[in-house]
């Protein structure tokens, strides 16, 4: 057992750092350090960066445009990424599309999407969740009519993050109405602004707008925008969730977080001395950096399995639990550590360009904010809940 | 032994919750937090005409006498309505240092005038380094002639910019961190020298970062004993600490409330997700916390009245300690089991959870309870 | 709202004190204040004493000899013996079967077993669980066939506490099988003695004997041991579980245990210094108390709302729930106190008349058997999370 | 960066997987528990034929030079079959001593026949005062001509009965509690002065209790340099922590295991308890905290090889912290789960339980190693 890269992959890791140093934008890397609304300008100019490098899309086939990575080397550039504070590129298009369209997509869809995707020229946003379809996606009930060649469809999708932004969606609709609520599911790709198509805010606990409610009103798509055969989408959906299932932990940005936690908890007083000499606010850093290594290593794990050529099972859903579990513990104890500076809530202090002296501690303006909405990470991309489910199934055999 | 509420608690219980249903449904709630002063000025009046005011001051004031056990009454409510109304800064905080602290004169002036609605108060106690010890005070008053000069700054003094007159601990002599040479002054926010910066909190309460430069007070500015103010900040604070535990209480019940009702509700793969086991044990287990939050919620306001202060700094950190719980065990599961809808600025779930949070940490946090528990 | 004892229960509270001072043998309380294993004769002589005083039945009504006490005064007996590390009165005959004699039971029934109750003469187990049937407890298939005017019985029962020393048995056996399985059961007395009775010692996890299987093969029982009518014994067993409710938690007993721990912590040594004085064990220990107190609390609420008159309702379970939990985590912190010392066994050391010097401090011998063995609180008379789902239907209407 | 283990030792692997299915089947552990010595001799013998006791020593001793990796596959496998033989005693502790801490003759002298099974060592760290912390010794060691005179207790010495050789770990100068003036000795059992008392641990493992009362010894007892012995001792205990860890993630793995299959096969309300979902997700935490376990246990098995000595305490202490969360998470719930029948003697699974309980404490419980992490 060893932990420690090779020389080849260590050159890679100074490559990566290199080019980080030296073009990742300095204004994007402050707005995340400080926990800084991010715009879409923002994802693309960085995204447009890396693609001209190669880089924006570690998870393609090297004949699409992928560099070719080992999963090692996928590793090392999502840690180094981490710890330089970058902005994660936006998973719509280039994670979750693009794989699909690679997989499902026709030779004229592959032509007309995927150098838009790759060079962030068309945003892509993702229309799975109805108001009553969460956990029960199976269960959307957005229709789409076959007339002629094209279908027309009428419903409504929500949680959709970025909705506002983008030029396109990516959605599941029922073409059917068969007994199996799975079978009459397609995948459609649709315009927004194709007539029809209408998207409202959603206002998150923490007062800002990045998700959607987006209203499908007679809305005429072209039967070429269907990935697949009719009926499929369930499996393309499902075919979905399989990808890039060793980043969904997020340990490089938990640990610049942990960073994070002790360089306010040791700026911060008690008592007349620094709040990280307090013994048991100490120890409650400690146990979530455990938890931490423990998830690093248990990814490492599965990272060595997939090196070594086995397929990975069903650890994703771990990972995802364990992952947003310590996210969610960082952000509870970074609002602790400001203690009652926690409590001034301006959401400007949280947009771009905001100049006034803080309250307390610089950064405590976004930590209760940042708290009340990472409530929502246990609840996206199937709840815990749900992934304990998938676990006690396909692991356990219960 | 008789832990039921007496009749007329019973009938302050009703009108209160009669009140938060006609005025304070939760959209009429969203529009008074985002209006100017965090409030209406007309509920403060109604709170007046309802007596409200006068809950826990002695009759010869015009108070209704009813103590600790009054304050928890009308303060579950404030949580169950999320309501704006400065309360805590002004009655509970303010109004009772008055009480406890003040002279025949100062509470003859001072407290009808609470009581009626006419005068507001605000306390200010908690400093930039202080965290949550209440003896780490900078903020210096120093003799001058008759009076005192007043310098330094106070933080997140709830309710600062409505309140009439603020109290604020300063020190008199001492060493920082002493819980000797601290004292209590009334101070006028309009004098020369005070300059405030008023903010939103994060669950719609109203606070302001005050500063005090070279402000000049009179000899009766002074509120009880020179340099002895400590057990009396303490003692009040418990107090209050005990009245937002009933706060919880109120925002707990309505959490556990809602998230049942909505589990009845939601289906998901053809059934009210409220047939999952997971979440009807998650579901139990907030009830749980709920009725025991609710015990030690009694047992402070108890002990507050009619302990001594060893039982009573036991009993109010124990409830502080259990609210902390509370927060995880209920608020965040209501968000959790509320799905996405949980997490909306739309739905006053997520209102909930916030004021849930703000309580966990006004007066110390779980952690500081459990030290100062553990210390006794 | 007020937590004081009025003058006359004021006056109780010292009555009970005084009499347990001088009545209470000493050898007893040694035992259960050291832990030791207690005989069936520990308890016989207790119960004695108590029957003398007219103490021993505080729940029976005063025409069958109960002291006719209020709510209040039963918690203060309770309170006072919990305080005095008294013999818990053994429940099987006098608060779970004189009960149900009172309500179900013939006058001759009544006559033929009450005084011997009352007086610990004649000494009985309960057989309810069945291997097959634990948490499931309607599933039960001991049958019990009419054959004239006795019933043969067959089957078997577990987990009997003190089976080996019992006298009698009362049972729920299967008379006939109707399609709801709680229908066809029945309540039944069986005597120990009876020819086709064997039993068979459960030793558990702390290598003690108190629970038994209990083997019946052909026991001619004779119809005048039914209690109630025929496929009624489910109602009998279902009332009998809506007794005691407020005693469930066990306060007073876990508020010695509390007082135990703090005990040894303070002569426990780390860092030379008292283990009680280090900051983290200290805060255990408090969260532990604050648990208690929420629980004290809300035994009293319920106490109250008996007092005046209202219905209780569920909280028994709530109760049984919190009241293990204390317990079990007030056994995990004595077995932590004392560190390393937890490891040797020797069962004798859990016995009457071990006399050799202890290893290390000298109760640690006995706490992580107790540790252990508590883990059983949580298991039976209905496991925690059958409470829990009891709550969720009855309290919560999920 | 490879995480497999290589092919010899999957070898190891499956050879003592092998050994543990044929030889030590939980009625025949239960039995050689309750014999004279509680472990059988002919067992050990085994073992030394099967390279097991020189896993961790340098070829040019006779051992297999696996290093920690091969002492977690041997303890990962000792967990698994609830194993009783002394190898934490003998190899772990006391050859790894001599190996660290040894001149060349001692080396020479020991770990040859050590490994060959003719040797059987132990060692005694543990004083009644001290509870975990290594340094709290007052049993001491004076110069006596060339040698040594040796007074005071040791504690829960694992398998002193049938050690050869006794390591002891005395004070020859500082004061109790300092970590200078520590040094190694070792001791014949059989040497006048030297009493024991004998005893079963709760887990049906052998320990303990020593008296040492003006014990003569050699110069050539003295193993390592006088007075330095501390960092020899942290860092063997270190490893044998890390080694635990491994043998807590053997019994781990069967309990989640045991109890899965017992949640798909005991039915209750006609079915399997395995369809109810709290159940379900109690089998998927009891899954994950092993796996998470798992990951601590080969980080610290790593860091105790290669790294130095602040990377080596984080790792083992992590892992130490996290088999204190498996007691709860892995070894209460798979009682709970499997109702009565989990807490009798007769099943395996309360022996697993028993087990867990056990390591949680051995070498420091979760608590101190919080402590210990968070003082890095």
């Amino acid at each position: 057992m060893d932990l420690n890269y090779s020389p080849e992959e260590q050159a890679f890791q100074l490559e990566v750092r290199e080019f980080l140093q030296q073009h990742y934008p300095k204004d994007i890397q402050d707005k995340v350090a400080n926990g800084i609304a991010l715009k879409k300008d923002d994802y693309v100019r960085w995204q447009k960066i890396l693609a001209k490098q190669g880089w924006v899309a570690p998870g393609w086939p090297e004949q699409y445009g992928g560099p070719g990575w080992t999963p090692v080397q996928k590793y090392i550039f999502d840690e180094e990424c981490g710890a330089a504070n970058c902005l994660r590129t936006v998973a719509f298009g280039l994670v979750m599309l693009a794989p699909v369209l690679m997989k499902f997509g026709t030779d004229e869809q592959l032509e007309k999407y995927l150098a838009d995707i790759y060079n962030s020229d068309v945003w892509w946003c993702q229309g799975y969740s109805e108001p009553n379809a969460g956990s029960d996606l199976a269960s959307l009930q957005t229709k789409a009519e076959r007339q002629g060649d094209h279908y027309i469809v009428n419903g409504s999708k929500t949680w959709t993050t970025h909705g506002h932004y983008a030029d396109k969606m990516f959605t599941l609709v029922r073409t059917s109405q068969e007994d199996r609520k799975q079978k009459g599911i397609s995948f459609l790709l649709i315009d927004m602004d194709a007539p029809g198509v209408s998207t409202s805010p959603i206002v998150t606990i923490d007062g800002m707008h990045v998700v959607n409610q987006v209203f499908l009103e007679d809305v005429k798509v072209p039967v070429e925008n269907l990935v697949g055969v009719e009926g499929d989408g369930w499996t393309i959906a499902k075919s979905l969730l399989m990808h890039e299932r060793t980043y969904i932990a997020q340990v490089p940005r938990s640990k610049k977080q942990i960073e994070r936690l002790k360089k306010i908890a040791s700026e911060e007083r008690y008592n007349g001395k620094p709040l990280i000499e307090d013994a048991s606010f100490k120890a409650k850093i400690s146990a979530i950096e455990i938890e931490l290594m423990a998830l690093e290593m248990t990814n490492l794990r599965v990272l060595s399995k997939i090196s070594a050529g086995e397929a990975p099972g069903a650890e994703s859903s771990l990972l995802k639990i364990k992952g947003t579990e310590v996210q969610q513990a960082i952000t509870a104890l970074l609002m602790e550590s400001v203690g009652y500076f926690a409590f001034p809530y301006n959401k400007t202090t949280m947009t771009e360009g905001w100049q006034e002296d803080p309250i307390g501690h610089p950064q405590a303006a976004m930590l209760a904010p940042h708290y009340f909405d990472w409530r929502k990470s246990s609840i996206y991309g199937g709840s815990n809940e749900i992934q304990k489910n998938i676990m006690a199934k396909a692991v356990l055999g219960l | 032994m008789n832990l039921e509420f007496t009749e007329e608690m019973v009938m302050l219980q009703d009108s209160l919750n009669k009140f938060v249903q006609n005025e304070y449904d939760f959209e009429t709630r969203q529009k008074i937090s985002r209006e100017g002063i965090g409030y209406k000025e007309a509920n403060w009046q109604s709170f007046a005409d309802m007596g409200l005011l006068g809950v826990p001051f002695d009759e010869q004031y015009g108070g209704f006498g009813f103590g600790q056990t009054g304050l928890i009454v009308v303060m579950e409510a404030m949580g169950k309505g999320l309501m704006l109304e400065p309360y805590l800064a002004s009655v509970v905080l303010g109004g009772q240092l008055v009480q406890l602290a003040g002279s025949e004169t100062q509470k003859e002036q001072l407290l009808p005038q609470l009581i009626g609605g006419e005068l507001k108060l605000a306390f200010a106690y908690v400093e930039r380094q202080a965290r949550y010890n209440l003896s780490d005070v900078e903020c210096r008053a120093e003799s001058k002639g008759e009076g005192f000069v007043l310098n330094g700054s106070k933080s997140v003094v709830f309710n600062a910019e409505t309140a009439d007159k603020i109290i604020v601990a300063a020190r008199t002599s001492g060493d920082t961190i002493s819980q000797q040479g601290l004292s209590l002054f009334i101070v006028d926010p309009t004098a020369e020298g005070v300059t405030a910066r008023h903010y939103e909190t994060y669950d719609g309460l109203r606070a302001s970062e005050l500063n005090f430069d070279q402000v000049n007070l009179d000899a009766d500015a002074l509120l009880g004993t020179l340099d002895q103010a400590y057990p009396v900040i303490e003692s009040v604070i418990d107090s209050a600490a005990a009245a937002i535990c009933a706060e919880g209480v109120g925002v707990v019940s309505q959490l556990r409330q809602k998230t049942v009702e909505y589990l009845q509700t939601r289906k998901q793969f053809n059934q009210p997700i409220g047939n999952f086991q997971v979440l009807q044990h998650r579901a139990v287990d907030m009830f749980m916390a709920e009725e025991q939050m609710r015990s030690l919620s009694y047992l402070a306001a108890i002990k507050v009245t009619e302990g001594e202060s060893h039982e009573r700094i036991k009993s109010v950190s124990a409830a502080k300690v259990y609210l902390g719980d509370a927060r995880a065990i209920v608020g965040e599961q209501a968000a959790q089991l509320h799905g996405g809808i949980g997490v909306t600025d739309e739905l006053d779930v997520a209102h909930y959870v916030k004021r849930l949070g703000l309580l966990n940490t006004l007066f110390g946090d779980r952690d500081y309870h459990l030290q100062r528990f553990s210390q006794q």
